[in-house]
């Protein structure tokens, strides 16, 4: 019959409408991204609390948008002096943490580093050789 | 200027000339129709693109082998896993890669996801067009974002996964995930592609609005350059993925979805077919999925052989074709991505004379274009 | 690959070679055109025209699908002192756009085409990019 | 005119401009709230009590922000289109009475004095469509102007059935002749070309080609910006008032209600009954094709309505103790 094809649309509508909203109310609501969800990186540190990154420099070179930059130690190049991060340009394609061959990249589950500030979107992993994780927000 | 010669009517008052786009509600990006308009007639259309270019197909000159897989995300961002999987065939072919039985098994698996949440933005984009307010738009997303959410637990990025590698995928779906995905697959998806259909499909508006707008013949479309759903719904029984299988297609049990009628409706129905007859495939591929490696070792500085090969593959859009040329050095000579929607869109000067303004975006909704792969 | 097919490429003196991935017919620039209108004719169906920057010429690569099942590609070559070819437009009409891309990002001018103008770049654009000798600024960090 | 009925006047415009103002802000959050829970959403939630602040607040954006005016639009009647929207809309009110003798003006033709202001919107929308001097707006206005001349003949042959039946054109008089038996039942075919038509006179979907956003972005009022879009709103809401009450008052039986004492409290339910049901089918439906809306009412509506008014005119000679 003409018209059932329009009360069943208007059915369906209500009976949505009854029912519970989807909405995640994003600011209030926090939802937590899956184990391996694509974040920013950050640095694991070893047992004597020195950066894991022994500056092989494969990260480099396999990053497709020059996201990261790393300063060798002149004296020993398996030490990194500098490792930064340009967020700003990362497309999270993940290619650097697979490609690492001593795992020494992770992503974190921290997705919320808007800035009016490009400048903010750079930081830091390793600075004067040292582990520095400023960017890394821990959320209870 | 674009070169745009209007025709004219004879007999009639002057036509207007109506430019739709590029910022305009309905044309799904960044379109721009050159509309010769006669009152609401349609007298003589001209798509121009070109707005979304990026250049991809140069960047990834510059890129080795394995990073243009981040590119090809960003083709058809509704349609990523297929890029992917069609730039990764074609390479692998090129070199001679081997890909593990459960890897193949996986792209198929998450390809056909990809299907789904594929039509459900054309679901989204076409019902929003007819001037529904949004609200089948929302139920699409909800089923979208569910599987989304399969997406960044199996891949790590709900949008631009990066999944798949020359030689298998990087990463495996536990038994756990497959099941819930087979859940949801199984039971309920179908119900709510039933309210999708009811609220498409059986809406008396909008039949009164597709049927019999914009019929074409199978052998017009083919003449065009048209593939994909849209010829299907002209009768074609043309299918990349039961005319020449590839990943693990030969072993699924899926029919083609045909309809014979032609017009807009047909189309409609095709896709909503081909959203469940997805969904049947994706369960069946969990069933008969065999465990085993999902990557073989590919060295990071591969250098495929001399020579080109184009590979033919079926994205949600028609048929996707990969051609890429290799000098021997580590980076593609050239990439090329043969774009279906390119060609559907091309066929639209012919399509569009002698509609209404409004059948405009009926017959747009019929190809279902997508501007991030026809501009590359 | 049909016997038909077969038989206009020979009928155009196309070079064929079989080893590789797909079937690649070459044929002089004249005959391009004549000989994509045959196979038009035994029913074989455009999928793609392309081309390939090979340093001193542009290759011209159009990928014909004969039977549902099979591919395989009409090449040409355009040395670099005149890009210019046939436009097969008349025969395949989504050539059309095909071929403005490659004039776009190519510079090949395809003689015949209703609509020679650049279709992803501006038309006030002055570059070919997919051309090597267009190079990108190197990437810094 | 004595002091006294011009200061009844006066605060029966007053009043009727401060019902209008609460009809929009209202009219507009129960849109937004209905429509988000149609769509599974929440609507408006975080200004006020479920966001009923929200609107409020938005008309203070509206009333702050720059008033744009195109360069190549005619500069006079793109200051006085809205105007000739809004003017007409809200003087239609005037001759809505909520119960009996409770109103501005409880004219003896008060169906037709609606009728013949609702006749007046066309020609603003023409004019707020062609002085932008924008296609899409000349077409908008070109398809309202198109859509509110063919649907108002339908809806006025639609009421005279209900006038037919009620010997008057004075809304108290209709109303009052429902206090047994709505009209709803003695005239369903009435009922439902009238509730189409008025569909079609307010815009609403699925009759919203002149604002279809898809097709004309944003139809005749695409150009307005500020205030003057808000006055265009204003008088869609006034519409969707006006429309609502009349379908109450001539069908649903006004202010009566069966096994129950008379009161506006019925009208006022009434009437928010069928601005819901419009928000409903929009949120549900998608437009109809501009010929096909044109052919609905030409080939449909108009004969139906015609044998409606006969039929209903037979009967009330036939049976005139029932009709």
């Amino acid at each position: 019959m003409f018209g059932s094809g329009l009360l069943k649309g208007l059915g369906i509508t209500l009976r949505h409408a009854l029912g519970r909203p989807v909405t995640e109310l994003y600011p209030f609501e926090h939802k937590n991204p899956p184990a391996n969800s694509r974040t920013f990186i950050a640095m694991h540190v070893n047992e004597e609390g020195a950066p894991a990154c022994r500056a092989c420099n494969t990260c480099i070179v396999g990053c497709p948008d020059r996201v990261l930059k790393l300063v060798k130690d002149p004296d020993d190049p398996k030490r990194a002096v500098e490792f930064v991060v340009n967020s700003g340009r990362c497309t999270y394609c993940g290619l650097c943490v697979e490609n690492c061959p001593f795992d020494a990249l992770y992503f974190t589950q921290d997705y919320e580093r808007a800035t009016r500030d490009k400048g903010a979107l750079i930081y830091h992993l390793i600075e004067d050789g040292a582990c520095t994780h400023e960017g890394e927000v821990d959320r209870p | 200027m674009v070169n745009f010669p209007r025709k004219g009517v004879e007999g009639s008052t002057e036509t207007m000339l109506l430019n739709v786009g590029p910022q305009h509600p309905s044309t799904h990006g960044v379109l721009h129709m050159m509309c010769e308009i006669s009152g609401e007639t349609i007298v003589s259309a001209k798509p121009v693109i070109g707005y979304l270019h990026r250049g991809i197909e140069k960047l990834a000159e510059s890129r080795t082998w394995q990073q243009d897989i981040v590119l090809t995300d960003r083709l058809d961002y509704v349609a990523q896993f297929s890029n992917e999987w069609a730039y990764c065939r074609a390479v692998e072919r090129l070199a001679g890669i081997e890909v593990p039985e459960r890897a193949e098994w996986l792209r198929t698996l998450l390809v056909e996801m990809n299907r789904i949440t594929s039509h459900l933005i054309w679901y989204a984009g076409v019902t929003m067009d007819i001037g529904a307010l949004g609200t089948p738009f929302i139920y699409a997303w909800v089923a979208r974002e569910r599987i989304f959410d399969f997406y960044e637990a199996v891949t790590g990025a709900r949008v631009m996964p990066n999944w798949m590698r020359l030689g298998g995928v990087h990463t495996d779906i536990d038994s756990a995930m497959l099941k819930e995905m087979r859940d949801f697959l199984e039971r309920d998806f179908p119900v709510e592609v039933d309210e999708y259909e009811a609220l498409l499909v059986g809406n008396e508006i909008v039949q009164s609005r597709m049927k019999g707008i914009g019929v074409f013949s199978a052998e017009q479309l083919v003449e065009w350059g048209v593939t994909g759903p849209a010829l299907r719904a002209s009768g074609s029984e043309r299918d990349l993925r039961k005319d020449v299988p590839y990943g693990v297609y030969d072993r699924l049990d899926f029919r083609v979805c045909t309809d014979d009628v032609g017009d807009s409706l047909a189309r409609c129905r095709v896709r909503l077919a081909e959203i469940r007859e997805s969904a049947r495939m994706c369960v069946q591929i969990i069933d008969g999925m065999p465990g085993g490696d999902v990557r073989a070792k590919v060295s990071r500085a591969l250098k495929p052989p001399v020579g080109d090969v184009c590979v033919r593959t079926e994205s949600p859009r028609g048929e996707l074709g990969v051609l890429v040329a290799s000098d021997g050095t580590t980076k593609p000579l050239r990439f090329r991505v043969r774009s279906p929607i390119f060609y559907n869109l091309s066929a639209m000067p012919h399509m569009l004379p002698n509609h209404l303004l409004a059948d405009m975006l009926v017959i747009f909704g019929g190809i279902d274009t997508s501007m991030g792969e026809i501009d590359r | 690959m049909t016997p038909e097919v077969r038989a206009v490429l020979a009928r155009h003196g196309a070079v064929l070679d079989e080893s590789g991935f797909d079937p690649r017919a070459d044929v002089a620039r004249d005959a391009w055109r004549a000989c994509a209108a045959d196979l038009h004719a035994t029913g074989a169906r455009f999928f793609d025209i392309t081309a390939i920057d090979r340093g001193e010429a542009v290759e011209l690569v159009l990928v014909l699908v004969d039977t549902p099942s099979t591919q395989f590609t009409l090449r040409t070559s355009c040395p670099n002192e005149s890009l210019r070819a046939e436009s097969l437009a008349g025969v395949f009409p989504p050539a059309e756009w095909g071929e403005r891309e490659v004039f776009d990002l190519f510079g090949v001018v395809f003689e015949g085409n209703p609509d020679m103008t650049r279709i992803l770049q501006p038309d006030s654009s002055t570059i070919h990019p997919l051309r090597r000798s267009f190079e990108l600024e190197e990437r810094t960090w | 005119m004595s002091a006294a009925m011009w200061i009844h006047a006066l605060l029966w415009l007053v009043g009727l401009l401060l019902l209008i103002a609460v009809v929009t802000v209202m009219g507009v959050w129960w849109e937004r709230k209905f429509i988000g829970h149609l769509q599974r959403r929440r609507g408006p939630l975080h200004h006020g009590f479920h966001g009923l602040l929200q609107l409020p607040a938005d008309m203070v954006k509206m009333i702050s922000k720059e008033d744009i005016v195109p360069d190549s639009a005619d500069p006079w009647l793109f200051q006085i289109g809205p105007l000739m929207v809004v003017v007409p809309a809200i003087a239609a009110m005037a001759a809505l009475m909520f119960a009996p003798g409770f109103g501005l003006l409880d004219m003896n033709h008060g169906l037709f004095y609606i009728f013949a202001f609702q006749t007046l919107l066309p020609l603003g929308f023409a004019v707020i469509g062609w002085s932008c001097a924008s296609k899409f707006t000349l077409i908008g206005a070109l398809r309202a102007a198109a859509q509110l001349i063919s649907y108002e003949i339908p809806m006025l042959l639609a009421a005279l059935g209900v006038v037919v039946a009620a010997g008057s054109m004075r809304l108290t008089d209709i109303i009052n002749a429902q206090a047994g038996v709505w009209y709803i039942f003695k005239e369903p075919l009435g009922f439902a070309i009238f509730g189409i038509a008025v569909l079609a006179e307010m815009n609403r979907t699925p009759f919203d080609l002149p604002e279809a956003e898809s097709e004309l972005v944003a139809g005749y009022q695409t150009e307005y910006s500020g205030m003057k879009f808000g006055f265009v709103q204003l008088a869609e809401y006034s519409v969707l008032f006006t429309g609502s009450y009349l379908v109450s008052a001539l069908f649903l039986g006004g202010w009566n209600m069966p096994f129950l004492p008379a009161s506006p409290l019925w009208l006022l339910l009434k009437i928010v009954a069928c601005m819901t049901m419009t928000m409903w089918f929009r949120g549900t439906f998608p437009r109809l094709r501009v010929d096909s809306l044109m052919s609905l009412s030409w080939k449909w509506l108009l004969p139906i309505a015609l044998v409606n008014i006969m039929a209903v005119a037979a009967l009330a000679l036939a049976l005139p103790g029932i009709y």
